[in-house]
């Protein structure tokens, strides 16, 4: 008797999908989509935060951790830190509607911190890495760049202002096959 | 020298270094008393501290800078010296002053040798007399962006612009032709003002693929100087340095001994009390210019604790007592190979933009070759106020190659999770052909480092791995949700089923 | 000898010593397989190595002591070599032979050397045709009191039994008496027939307040044979050691030259193969006698690694390979002074009677000078069928006294809650007057340790504080109770509130 | 407004009284039975599990776990190890009531293992210290000593039995005055 789920897992855009299979007796068997059915033993340890995978003998000691968004989850694995996407089926589906709809972007602040300086205007184009203002943070001057190449809609700061993460400094439409 | 009684210190300073100058004044039975501004109560250097008190608001310009309030903390709890660490306080003459004229130990080098080195010009001059050779450029600090050009076309770009009372690698910029300098002037001039107070700013010629060779010494203010031979920090990004090692793999016997001892030669021309480095350049052709001299702790200390089997704050205690040296030069040997890894809170991928957050996970590496220093503990909000150095790694092997392996295996050991970190910056500079060669230049990071290498691929073992992981967390996650049970306590009965059937018992 | 591809190890142990035996090997690029009983499935060796297999049940004897299942596994999983840690099958000629019949190598000695040493006495046998001095005692094994009593009468009262097979302390008795042989006799017989398969036991002279000092050693099997000097180990509870240092505090240059001559003339006398470690029994009087060769890693083999810089499991991997002694005896010096704690799961008020439990906290102590090599996790079960040691704190310092400041201060740091442990015992330790001047012997515990001492009223400041703690921790969990929120969750509002008190601006 | 709180806390047989006192304002006071009251500055750190304090200035950094039992307490000062128990003014009274009626006491395993020999009959007469039997447990043989006195009154054990910890073997009566 197997019970299944289904999962969409997000990392950086690329998708993937994997079905966890629990068995009465407790075996457990994970099916990515580009794979058959694997038998996997897995423990979690310390204290939760890391699962012990055992596949074929091969050992792997995955660090989780929760992140603040919504199905976010940071995962270690060999030294490589990744950030991924939990997603059931209906959410992913109704992700990927939206994302093709939206040509724009905007361009929020990473870190809180202080507007030194402006170096775009509203209605200004600009390319792909072109300077458009200085934030100071943790003492460094940092130079925040254009993420795409397109015109600037809107600029919420100014010189001077303080800011906090998530804040949007800029408003940007990205130019059609830019 | 008569000895002075120093038997409760003030050690004024946050973060990973305080709480190793406090790990080491307690190792001599020394009474350590920490200060913190409001945000920092919870910091690890104030629970570790015998006494600590509260210096004033977040801004360090308002707690960790405010010299007086320091002197009168130290007075009114009875500490007879002040450690001030690196940054901050440690290189301001005159708060040594203060502190001479409080009559409190300022554990460091008397304030005229601060003021001397810690303006470019003086320095640049005392090194001319003294023979110690220095990079060309300005003789005067420069504001007016016109005068500046003048200066930069008789030098030959590029040119650096450079803080006058700058230091740890803030305040510096390349400038490559005349038009960037406007910009370039008034950016130096606002960090250099806002990091140091003083926006004077000089210019000099830029060194093209120079690598950052520094040397270690001791002096106890009468005339004897030691050197701890060299280390390399040619790693660096935004000029400020992310791996040292010692010895340095660019050095023959010849050149080391002509380094080091022009190092003992700066030392001596300002009869140096205390711990201090000397900075040099080295060009393609291997000539060395004295770049600066550096009156306090490095941070990247330990590798020289490593190599040449000593303890650094301990002799700046001891000399600072007015007992002397506590080595003598014929003593001190390299003994093997030990790399620095300086973790910080920031993003490599996105240009190394600081980061701040709560520490979720922080288990460092153990184990043999491996020193951990670290500022942090899980649960600590990192706050945006200050550095974002964490900890460092430091390995120790019995030579560079397996000091680069030992490396690799501590840094993957290494759980760090909360806000993003520069681990994998690490992990990849380990395995950049110019690194393990020895052959890499302070260029290193612009010119070798790709953002777009972290999103290599990962092995198809390692990603299915992920995969089943972050599916099995999510079932565990909605299980959890469903009974109510704490996540980390679901799991057992998955575990022992496991067991029962690789043991084929089910 | 010819080189040996050794490209991937089976570790054939667990705990610390396998953790530090894969960090050794994957620093050098091998690969790493662990192998379990079942419920170390979840044990850090596990964790960390490349590939893990189950090798049968909890009992050693089904599953750590079967080699025949290691051997399987070895070759199903295309394990080159073997490293067997120590105690377990490390030294069990037997499985050396085996290995050597299966294409594998195993990393040790040649299975003869094994035999001969780990028979007490052919090893005796051996040194007194080598010139080593040996103590005086039984020529074979005893298992009739009667017989023992003759003996024990003629070597002279206190005598010890020991299991011939014996070994890391267990299975030996004093005897003071003759009334005392029967009951003793019978206990050391089952305890040797339980922990190594053999009962037999023999006799020798009872040295009183002796000095343990051990010298480690390398051969390459081919007569070359080099020393990295001494380690003291007579800080013992139960015939086992607890705390241990290099160089000795006993030993004079002549002393130390002439016992770590022996121990190369030992080693020599068997053309020894590997790392081994000849242990000595220093008299009061300065005379040393052969003990025992152990011929695998030392527990303490870490301490040796930070005084001579070297690495002990690079040096198996290497000599195994057939690629000869990776040091001359001239490179090999002593610097500064090292120290092993060992961290026990035991309670040392209630006679260092083991303990078990759920590892609740570890927070391992870093900074200069300190390596911990540890077996354990937080949210670890700690099994009752192995041996109870948990991690192993070393520190160095430049010199003895900073070693032993060093260690306190760690020892303070450390943080390890759940099963009882022995940290408040090594610090105790640390405290003894004989332990400061470095005249302890192996009667230290016995004669000087009252668990008593662990109930001295604490410091008036530090019982307030612990009393004030768990009031408050009381009022937050009623709090979380009530509230239903998480116990870590609900102080912060005192934090903050507190902060706004101390800076006055409530 | 200060709310009072009143703990008893006993540390193996000495008991304190604690009183916390917390303010409207977010002030902590704690009074200990033998001085007056204190203001305390106090943080939660390491995810909770340490108590950072701070009285006049002096640093005190305390882990604390809970136990397992009712009230257990583990806790580590300045690399000291104690074993608290914390209760309310009423359990402490009702345990200091049943101890003083108890004269006798019981001998329990302190960790699972296996009898392999008795040394002691019911009955027998036995002082504090006497060797009673041995446990083998973790590969080590452990003599398990009278802790006083006095008479055995049952053995509960016998050679070759496994125990698990906290199994009663031996109950004894405490001679009187010994």
């Amino acid at each position: 008797m197997w019970m299944k789920k289904r999962y969409v897992l997000d990392n950086g855009g690329e998708q993937y999908t994997a079905e966890v299979a629990t068995h009465r007796d407790g075996r457990i068997a994970v099916k990515l989509d580009d794979g058959g059915p694997r038998d996997v033993d897995a423990c979690w340890v310390q204290n939760g935060r890391a699962l012990s995978l055992r596949v074929d003998g091969r050992m792997h000691l995955i660090d989780l951790t929760a992140t603040g968004q919504r199905g976010g989850l940071a995962a270690t694995v060999n030294g490589r830190h990744l950030a991924l996407t939990v997603m059931d089926e209906l959410r992913a589906l109704a992700q990927r509607s939206v994302e093709s709809t939206v040509a724009g972007g905007t361009v929020a602040a990473e870190i809180p911190g202080v507007v030194v300086s402006l170096a775009v205007t509203a209605g200004q184009k600009v390319h792909q890495g072109d300077a458009m203002l200085v934030l100071e943070a943790m003492k460094m001057q940092n130079e925040i760049t254009a993420p795409v190449t397109g015109t600037i809609d809107e600029i919420r700061v100014e010189v001077g202002q303080s800011v906090s993460t998530g804040d949007v400094m800029v408003m940007m439409t990205a130019e059609v096959g830019g | 020298m008569s000895e002075r009684k120093i038997t409760k210190v003030l050690v004024a300073n946050r973060g990973e270094i305080a709480v190793r100058v406090i790990q080491g004044l307690r190792e001599m039975g020394v009474r350590t008393v920490a200060v913190h501004s409001t945000p920092d109560r919870t910091a690890l250097h104030v629970l570790v501290a015998d006494e600590a008190y509260e210096i004033g608001p977040a801004p360090a310009a308002e707690s960790y800078l405010r010299g007086d309030v320091l002197i009168a903390t130290a007075k009114a709890c009875g500490a007879d010296a002040i450690h001030p660490g690196y940054g901050f306080l440690s290189e301001n003459a005159g708060f040594a002053r203060q502190c001479e004229a409080a009559g409190i130990v300022f554990i460091g080098p008397r304030p005229e040798t601060i003021d001397l080195m810690g303006n470019k010009l003086s320095a640049r001059h005392k090194m001319l007399e003294s023979g110690v050779p220095v990079i060309p450029g300005t003789e005067a600090a420069v504001r007016d962006p016109e005068v500046a050009k003048k200066a930069a076309a008789e030098i030959g770009y590029p040119v650096l612009l450079k803080a006058a009372a700058g230091g740890g690698g803030k305040g510096m910029r390349v400038v490559r032709e005349p038009a960037e300098i406007d910009t370039a002037l008034r950016q130096t001039m606002g960090e250099a003002k806002a990091s140091f107070g003083d926006d004077a700013v000089f210019i000099e010629r830029y060194i093209e693929n120079p690598k950052h060779i520094e040397v270690q010494v001791l002096g106890d203010g009468e005339g004897k100087v030691i050197h701890l031979f060299e280390r390399e920090c040619s790693v660096q990004r935004r000029h400020q340095k992310v791996i040292e090692e010692s010895p340095s793999p660019s050095l023959t016997p010849e050149l080391r001994e002509a380094i080091c001892s022009a190092a003992v030669r700066t030392a001596e021309s300002v009869n140096y009390l205390g711990a201090g480095t000397v900075e040099f350049i080295l060009s393609q052709d291997k000539e060395f210019f004295f770049l600066e001299m550096n009156t306090r702790l490095q941070v990247e200390h330990p590798i020289t604790e490593m190599v040449t089997g000593t303890d650094l704050v301990r002799a700046q205690l001891r000399i600072a007592r007015g007992q002397g040296l506590p080595y003598t030069q014929d003593e001190l040997r390299q003994r093997g190979w030990a790399i620095e890894f300086r973790i910080y809170a920031e993003d490599p991928a996105k240009n190394f933009m600081p980061a701040i957050g709560r520490i979720n996970s922080h288990i460092a590496p153990s184990g043999p070759g491996v020193r951990v220093d670290s500022g942090i503990y899980e649960g600590f909000d990192v706050p945006i106020y200050y550095d974002p150095l964490l900890a460092k790694l430091i390995v120790w092997g019995e030579d560079r190659p397996q000091a680069i392996a030992r490396g690799r295996r501590a840094l993957m050991e290494y759980t760090l999770h909360g806000p993003g970190h520069n681990i994998p910056f690490h992990l990849w500079a380990l395995e950049r052909p110019r690194f393990i060669a020895g052959t890499y230049t302070t260029n290193f990071i612009d010119e070798r480092f790709d953002p777009a290498e972290f999103q290599d691929p990962l092995p198809d073992d390692d990603r299915e791995a992920l995969l089943t992981a972050a599916a099995l967390w999510e079932a565990r996650r909605r299980e959890a949700v469903r009974t109510g049970d704490s996540p980390a306590s679901t799991p057992s009965a998955w575990r022992l089923d496991a067991r029962r059937r690789m043991t084929g018992n089910s």
